[in-house]
């Protein structure tokens, strides 16, 4: 077939190439030569490997990564197997879920310090029931805000693409595993996981994605040094940018590059292992 | 027991509605508050004084004070809200017009390199601004726009995320329907524009609306893109409102939430339909 | 699309826009509007206008010599004389006394003068003689002085030549060595005892010639200068005048007359009593020109000096240079002030009441604005500058806070203490409503 | 598809179509709005066209010359001066004033004639030179003058005043100005305002015309211009008969009166050229240089005064020669009674704006730093300084966000050319080659004015200069002798409050933290750069003891700043607490020379004494407006003078914001404060604490001891305090929850350890 599809793409590829390839082009190169200028090879990568903040928050990302992801994909699926089984109350139920995604950062920055500052809401209602009040944001815990924030922010919306998802699955399906007598469980396992496996993919991407979307929040709340366990690679990035160590954050965000392409395309094998990726 | 099944999983949904709703809900209340009856129940979060912050539901003695503050008093948020919806316009366009046919061209077309274009998609989808920062501010600079909306626009417009999400879903869509369409001679254009965009509506929908939030509450950009306050977005806005002035803090972003969740829920309409059954129907 | 919130979007996006016009007229309403004004260098004008009222005419005082018996006084106050007129007679014996005891006391002082004239020259001569045998011992010593250390040069030279000769003359070799030595020893001592002597010649004769030299000096002094001489002469002159002025009196038969006409405003002597240095008669005169007294208030005392000029206003007309020639302080705080006019000038009478002004410029200062800018609070003063800054609206005016310190001001302009502000700084001088620190400014529509 | 859904459809398109249009267009139009980076122009926008200026150049004096007594245009082109310099002497110049030629004469000779003290002088066309000389010896001042021939020969003429007929009001001989119309005649003016014409062969003088009001009077052609103070009066310069009044002129002079003014040694405001084309007048002012033609409605403006020194109002003018129509002599007199000579020649190219443009950036504005810039911007007015202020308050930009828009910048190669450096990562800038090596201008200022040398040597590395404050302050310990002992360390400190039962002076919670932050500081770090914890958590626990000793209400704010953006430093210091007994000990920061006033007058009340924080042998300063230059910057010429006059010594001796780091700024305060209260014994002020105590303080002029020991406390300090905003904002978190007891101290610094590590590790 002759290249087809080819004029579709290439408008789009040209801006890319622009505004972001060539930036990143510029930023490979940056992260193999000095900050004063000068090419210096792989000093810049050993240097920022042996980093101890870098390496604290290169873990720190890590660790919340791995917790999100799944725990967003899982209580989002349960809530929407839920929702579908309501049917026509479903939709008021998914309108309020999407709120949260409208609500811009400095609102819930806002909201985030009311609820969790050491004089919050919430110490106000452990204070009631009488249990000790924790001081949220200077204490391990912090990581666990994060993390809710994260949830709560994104569940809603993961909900209507896993609506969606199983929308596509053709009701067909579903009687003829009944008539052949599969239970609820059995028709779920069979027919609904396998279905909603190359939406799970685009999910995860999408999820891991706007992972990153909540440093802006963590930004707000506790700004340029928040207490260790939620002090992300993006801190890093920022802090270094305002030393103008500019080469070891390429070199940094580099590395972050590849090993989250490598993460992606791993991931894509695992969970469509058909054709498309 | 089937019956308690679906009440727990009522119960479940409730809570969690709750708990999304809150926010929203404090906001409408905080906007009707005074900031006098604001400093009472936040005084421990906002001056650091002893005991816990606490909220009521239906304000004590509710102001409009706040609102008539915003709408009267305050011409600078009307005036970046105008530049956010140029932002957020602009670049949703630019996705229409250019991302659109690219996600259809990567998920239908063939062409030498098109994993390789992929592969480089999914690859600068990745990066964080913080790191591209820097470089796209260069390059910006060199083509004279820095310091005006389109420095925010164009890269917005060339996001690669939206691209994979329509891709993601016209790989959904049946090539036999395709095939039909060629067969009745229909161009390629054609078909993309009369077959493609309304089978992956929900792609294209999903898409655009994630785009439209990300264009909605963009920080980073503005901040290092734009130096002249005129061109500042909402988002520079609602962070500079300190606590003091809290309840207009709330009553400012309830305004700015307003928007952006009428053409969500507007939008999710289309998200809620599956693909195939659209297809049915045609 | 969902009907209904595409709708919702819509009509909130219409009603944002609506806002957009109000707030924005709303906004310009409330803000202050203000007018600006910049810094220019400025002499600092202190006007002080007070009322005054024409007292009376230049009083011209009458003095007679003092110490004089006074025989009759013709005249009394509010009088109207004319020039020349008689106001009062000395008693005439008492003044001839006066003059014939003047005159013997300028004898004797005259012979005083004399006998010191007289031996100052005998001393002159004296000393001249001294000085002249100084001069002599002088040149004598130094001649003598100068001979002996010639004639112990020379010895000197004549025993270095002997050596010379000794050493170099065969004279030497014939000798034995003993001989030879003990003759070396002696040329050289005679060397030694010649070089000892041409030194004692030297000093010595420097010794002589200085003590000539001051002798010589001593000698040249001026006489101690008896000051009594020109004392005498001094009072010598004093005393003729006073004769000369007895002498006028009893030519014209003791009378006192009045210098010009005009009317008696004081009459300061009787008779029988002594005339004083001070005034014995005092007579406003027309021609004198005017005198006003005025009361200004404490505060604009500082701005007030003798020798001001004024511009004396009146119905209309002003008079110019005007100068105020007193200023006297009253009970109640106040100062009257006396000024009086060169020239005459019949507009004005007694009793009227005219406008006084007295200008006056201080140094050149380099910022002054006007009074109204300052601002004080609790002993500190600032002004407001209108600055230009980057807001989302486009560049707006902000006021800007500035401490300063006033050197000097007056009721319309301030002058300013150097590098609180600079000439382009726009200041506030005057708003429509409050302004603070920080807050929003416009430009009054003018 | 039902009519219903196909309008609908069109419906939304249409919608978005028009949004779009709003966008595209609303941006399409921000796109052509070039605003660039810089701010809009100043206020004062040149109005004088596109292109074409008068560039001003200062002309070098011939050799010897002090004052300039007569500048003119002789007939034949050649610019002449009649100048003295050690002598009287006629100068020539062929190229229009750049190099001069002294014309021989018997300097004795000359030396007899000009004897006596010359009030004016003037050079005729053909190049006689003319001097009025007046000795006021003799009751009657009797004035002559003495001329010099283009030949060299030189004679001395009394001036013999025409007869007025009665003795009374003679014609004064008190000459004040004389000038040479173009014709040759020579015109003379006295203190009365009556003008004369001089026969130089007899020198005897013939009235021309006199008003008593008339201050000086410029010649243009043939004619005379009087000044008076409310216009001007127009003569003809041979037979003295007036000429119509000239309403734009006596308008000018009505609109400033101040241009009638003979100034100090007879400079004017006002100066007018003798050279006039087609009957136009050039005449200068404070304003500039303009051009009015007779009978004209307006003058036009030649030269802006705002651009060049004509502008500056401290100058007064002596003489205005036009060579020709492009280039002008100015003889002026600055304001410290220096005579110079300035050219300005037209340059077309020149553009009417000044092109060179200096960038300072700073994150706070501050009184300081506006009066360094207006004073740059009087003495170089070809330069225009664009003072970039990162954090503009009320906007609510963070620091992070200023820094980071700023490091864009720099990276991006345009940065500022200087950089305040006060709350900025300045060891980062130092590391990565940012800032320039300034040492060579530190020493230029340290020979000019001395420098304080221990504050030069703490920011010399390897023989380098990066940074260097222009104000510094240090933290003192005032009370009783033990106490001063005491200050040496925190522990010392602490230890002596707490036995001695004594109390620091009353101050809140971040006053105190910020206070000791600032003097302990410097010691945290070892030599790699690692914070040392014990050191740390033992500086807390003295601090709960002092803070508790103290128990002060902290609701109470007790060193608010004044409103407005610009903020002025405020001295911790309080020995006026000590003195109303509020708390035995004081220990704080000291900023300006009135704060050691008040130190001085209540130490000599109550006996105590004052001594260096020198927290156990660190002895610490804290710099105020930290500058340095760009390395990348194109007008280091401009930024080195902007340092100069930042570091100089006029900024330097205007009180406040800490000492100034120019030693002859900082005797020149010394000098103010030991003459403040000139020669009455000082001024008392009666002094009340809040519990209604008032006190009698007498401040009195500072004595040369105070100020010799106050001199060697600030020479001791020899090391920076930690400047470094990140680490503070840390330690001010965790040690306000140590105070109010919420942590306890070993917590706190394990998390200032953890925090402060990342940071320095990064």
């Amino acid at each position: 077939m002759r290249n087809k599809g080819l004029w579709f793409v290439l408008p789009h590829f040209l801006g890319v190439l622009i505004f972001a390839l060539l930036p990143f082009l510029d930023v490979v190169r940056r992260s193999f030569c000095k900050a004063a200028g000068g090419f210096c090879g792989l000093e810049n990568y050993i240097a920022v490997w042996k980093n101890e903040a870098f390496r604290l928050a290169a873990g720190n990302t890590l660790r919340f990564t791995l917790v999100c992801l799944p725990a967003l994909l899982l209580l989002s699926l349960a809530l929407s197997l839920l929702l579908y089984g309501i049917g026509r109350g479903g939709t008021l139920f998914k309108n309020v879920f999407l709120m949260p995604m409208a609500i811009p950062a400095a609102c819930v920055a806002l909201i985030w310090r009311l609820l969790f500052d050491a004089g919050g809401i919430i110490n106000g209602v452990l204070a009631a029931f009488s249990c000790p009040a924790v001081d949220w944001m200077h204490t391990d815990s912090a990581f666990w805000v994060l993390v809710c924030s994260y949830l709560w922010k994104n569940t809603g919306y993961v909900i209507v693409l896993w609506l969606a998802a199983m929308a596509g699955i053709p009701q067909s399906v579903y009687e003829a595993a009944r008539l052949d007598g599969a239970g609820r469980a059995a028709c779920f396992r069979y027919i609904t996981l396998p279905c909603l496996a190359p939406a799970a993919y685009t999910i995860a991407v999408l999820s891991f994605l706007n992972s990153f979307k909540v440093f802006r929040e963590a930004y707000l709340v506790a700004g340029n040094y928040p207490q260790r366990s939620i002090y992300l690679l993006q801190h890093v990035f920022n802090n270094w940018f305002l030393d103008l160590s500019v080469d070891k954050m390429a070199a940094g965000a580099v590395m972050l590059a590849l090993f989250v392409c490598a993460a992606v395309w791993a991931l894509g094998r695992a969970i469509s292992s058909g054709p498309r990726i | 027991m089937r019956r308690g099944f679906a009440v727990f999983g009522m119960a479940v949904l409730l809570a969690f509605a709750v708990i999304a709703a809150a926010p929203i809900v404090v906001l409408v209340t905080g906007s009707l508050m005074g900031d006098v009856e604001i400093r009472e129940y936040l005084s421990p979060v906002l001056t650091g004084a002893k005991g816990y912050a606490s909220w009521r539901l239906f304000p004590e003695y509710p102001t409009l004070k706040n609102a008539v503050e915003l709408l009267l008093d305050s011409p600078e948020f009307f005036l970046m809200f105008w530049n956010t919806m140029k932002i957020a316009a602009g670049i949703l366009l630019g996705q229409l017009v250019l991302a659109l046919p690219a996600a259809w061209g990567l998920s239908r077309g063939n062409f030498p390199g098109k994993r390789f274009v992929y592969g480089l998609y999914i690859l600068l989808m990745v990066m964080p601004f913080q790191v591209m920062m820097l470089s796209q501010y260069l390059v910006l600079k060199g083509m004279g726009l820095d310091n005006t909306l389109w420095a925010v626009i164009l890269p917005g417009s060339f996001s690669t995320f939206s691209v994979f999400l329509m891709y993601r879903f016209f790989t959904e869509i049946p090539e036999e329907v395709l095939e039909a369409a060629r067969i009745d001679g229909a161009g390629e254009w054609k078909i993309f524009l009369f077959i493609g965009v309304p089978l992956g509506r929900t792609g294209v929908t999903a898409a655009l609306l994630l785009q439209f939030l990300e264009a909605y509450g963009m920080v980073e950009q503005p901040l290092a893109f734009l130096k002249e306050k005129s061109l500042f977005p909402l988002s520079l806005y609602l962070p500079e409102i300190s606590l003091e002035e809290a309840g207009f803090a709330f009553c400012a972003s309830l305004a700015a939430l307003l928007p952006v969740l009428f053409l969500f829920l507007a939008g999710s309409k289309e998200l809620g339909e599956g693909i195939a059954s659209s297809a049915w129907k045609e | 699309m969902n009907r209904f919130f595409a709708k919702g979007f819509v009509i909130l996006l219409i009603i944002f826009a609506f806002f957009t016009v109000a707030s924005r007229a709303a906004d310009s309403f409330l803000v202050a509007q203000v007018t600006v004004e910049q810094p220019s260098a400025k002499k600092i004008e202190h006007i002080v206008t007070t009322e005054g009222t024409v007292e009376k005419n230049l009083e011209i005082p009458i003095t007679a010599e003092a110490g004089l018996l006074v025989g009759t006084v013709y005249v009394k106050e509010g009088e109207q004389v004319e020039e020349g007129s008689v106001l009062a007679q000395l008693d005439l014996e008492w003044l001839k006394e006066e003059t014939s005891l003047l005159e013997d006391e300028i004898k004797t002082l005259r012979m005083q003068n004399e006998a010191i004239a007289h031996n100052e020259e005998l001393a002159g001569e004296e000393r001249q003689k001294q000085l002249a045998r100084a001069k002599e011992d002088y040149e004598a010593a130094a001649a003598k002085s100068s001979e002996a250390t010639e004639r112990a040069a020379s010895e000197l030279s004549q025993a270095k030549e002997a050596i010379d000769r000794f050493e170099a003359g065969e004279e030497k070799n014939a000798m034995s060595a003993s001989e030879q030595e003990e003759k070396r020893t002696q040329l050289w001592q005679d060397y030694f005892a010649k070089q000892q002597a041409y030194e004692d010649a030297l000093s010595g004769g420097e010794e002589s010639i200085r003590e000539a030299q001051r002798a010589l000096e001593d000698a040249g002094e001026e006489a101690q200068e008896d000051a009594s001489r020109e004392i005498n002469e001094l009072a010598i002159a004093q005393k003729e005048k006073q004769l000369l002025a007895y002498e006028e009196l009893t030519q014209a038969g003791g009378m006192i007359t009045a210098g010009q006409a005009g009317t008696v405003t004081g009459v300061f002597v009787e008779t029988g009593q002594l005339t004083a240095e001070t005034a014995a008669f005092t007579i406003s005169s027309r021609e004198g020109g005017v005198r006003l007294g005025a009361v200004i208030a404490e505060t604009d005392a500082a701005y007030v000096e003798r020798g001001d000029t004024v511009s004396v206003e009146k119905n209309g007309k002003t008079y110019e240079n005007f100068s105020v020639t007193g200023i006297s302080s009253r009970e109640d705080g106040s100062l009257l002030l006396t000024v009086s006019a060169g020239e005459y000038t019949d507009a004005l009478q007694i009793g009227d009441t005219v406008t006084l002004r007295v200008t006056k410029q201080s140094e050149l200062y380099r910022t002054a604005i006007p009074l109204g800018a300052i601002h004080t609070e609790q002993n500190e003063t600032y002004v407001y500058v209108a600055e230009e800054r980057d807001t989302a609206l486009g560049t707006q005016l902000f006021a800007r806070k500035v401490k300063v310190n006033v050197l000097e001001k007056n009721d319309t302009w301030a002058a300013l203490e150097e590098g609180a502000l600079s000439e382009d700084d726009w200041v506030i001088t005057d708003t429509d409503s409050y302004v603070q620190a920080g807050e929003r400014v416009r430009l009054r529509e003018s | 598809m039902s009519r219903g859904k196909k309008r609908k459809r069109i419906a939304g398109l249409l919608l978005a179509a028009a949004v779009a249009v709003v966008s595209l267009g609303g941006c399409g139009a921000n796109g052509e709005k070039e605003t660039d980076a810089g701010s809009a122009g100043t206020e004062s926008e040149v109005s004088s066209g596109g292109m074409g200026r008068y560039l001003e150049t200062e002309l070098s004096l011939p050799e010897g010359v002090e004052t300039i007594y007569a500048l003119a245009k002789l007939a034949d082109g050649q610019a002449a001066m009649f100048a003295y310099g050690g002598g009287w002497g006629l100068y020539r110049s062929e190229d229009g004033g750049e190099s001069w030629a002294k014309q021989e004469a018997d300097d004795a000779k000359l030396a007899s004639v000009f004897e006596g003290y010359m009030t004016g002088a003037s050079i005729s066309p053909d190049g006689t030179a003319a001097g009025i000389l007046v000795d006021y010896e003799g009751e009657t001042p009797v004035a002559a003058v003495g001329i010099l021939n283009p030949d060299g020969t030189a004679e001395r003429k009394e001036l013999i005043l025409p007869e007025t007929g009665d003795e009374t009001d003679a014609y004064t001989g008190l000459m004040q100005k004389c000038a040479f119309d173009t014709a040759g005649n020579l015109l003379v003016q006295n203190l009365n305002g009556d003008l004369f014409s001089v026969d130089l062969e007899t020198g005897n003088c013939t009235f021309l015309a006199g008003d008593s009001s008339i201050q000086y009077f410029g010649v243009a052609g043939e004619q005379i211009l009087a000044v008076t103070s409310d216009g001007i009066l127009l003569f003809d310069s041979t037979d003295g008969s007036s000429l119509s009044e000239d309403a734009v002129l006596s308008d000018m002079i009505q609109a400033d009166s101040s241009l009638a003014d003979v100034l100090s040694d007879f400079g004017t405001v006002l100066a007018f050229a003798r050279e006039t084309e087609e009957n136009a007048v050039f005449y200068v002012n404070h304003d500039g240089l303009f051009c009015h033609t007779q009978g004209g409605s307006v003058s036009e403006q030649l030269i802006n005064g705002a651009l060049n020194t004509m502008g500056d109002s401290t100058v007064s003018f002596l003489n205005l020669v036009m060579l020709d129509s492009e280039h002008f002599l100015l003889s002026i007199i600055d304001a410290s009674g220096q005579n110079r000579l300035l050219k300005y020649s037209y340059d077309a190219q020149a553009s009417a704006v000044p092109e060179t443009e200096l960038r300072v950036y700073a994150l706070e504005d501050s009184s300081y730093l506006r009066q360094a810039v207006s004073a740059y911007q009087k003495n170089h007015q070809d330069v225009y300084v664009n003072l970039e202020i990162g954090m503009s308050g009320g906007d609510g930009v963070t620091a992070e966000d200023a820094i980071q828009a700023l490091n864009t910048d720099i990276l991006a190669g345009d940065g500022p050319d200087v950089l305040i450096l006060d709350g900025m990562p300045a060891d980062s800038y130092i590391e990565k080659g940012v800032l320039a090596d300034i040492s060579s201008l530190v020493q230029e200022i340290a020979d000019s004015d001395g420098v304080f040398e221990n504050v030069r040597k703490a920011y010399e590395k390897d023989g380098a200069i990066y940074q260097f404050p222009a104000k510094f302050y240090v933290t003192l310990v005032n009370g009783t002798a033990e106490a001063v002992a005491a200050g040496a360390s925190v522990e010392k400190l602490a230890s002596y409050i707490n036995e001695g039962q004594a109390s620091l002076t009353p101050q809140n919670d971040e006053t105190l933290l910020k206070t000791f932050f600032l003097a302990d500081s410097a010691q945290w770090t070892d030599e790699e750069g690692k914070l040392n914890e014990n050191i740390i958590r033992n500086w807390l626990e003295q601090l709960k003891v002092i803070y508790d000793a103290g128990n002060w209400d902290d609701t109470q704010q007790y060193y608010s700043y004044s409103g407005g953006a610009v903020t002025d430093l405020l001295g911790t210091l309080s020995p006026v607490s000590v003195l109303t007994g509020e708390g035995e000990v004081s220990y704080g920061s000291l900023v300006d020379m009135t704060e050691l006033l008040t130190l001085a007058a209540a130490d000599k009340q109550n006996g105590m004494t004052y001594g260096l924080a020198d927290s156990d042998g660190a002895k610490s300063f804290v710099p105020y407006m930290l500058a340095g230059i760009s390395s990348s910057t194109k007008q280091t010429e401009a930024a080195e003078d902007f340092l100069r006059t930042l570091f100089g010594k006029e900024c330097g001796s205007v009180d406040g914001n800490g000492f100034p780091v120019n030693r002859a700024a900082y005797d020149a305060l010394c000098e103010d404060a030991q003459s403040r209260y000139g020669d009455d014994e000082g001024i008392g002020i009666s002094v009340s604490t809040d519990d209604g105590i008032s006190l009698e303080l007498n401040l009195e002029n500072l004595t040369e001891a105070e100020t010799a020991e106050f001199t060697a406390i600030l020479e001791q300090a020899d090391a920076p305090a930690c400047m470094d905003r990140v680490v503070w904002e840390i330690v001010l978190e965790q040690g306000k929850a140590v105070l109010s007891g919420d942590v306890t101290a070993e917590q706190a610094a394990s998390e200032i350890m953890q925090k402060g590590s990342l940071y320095l590790a990064e």
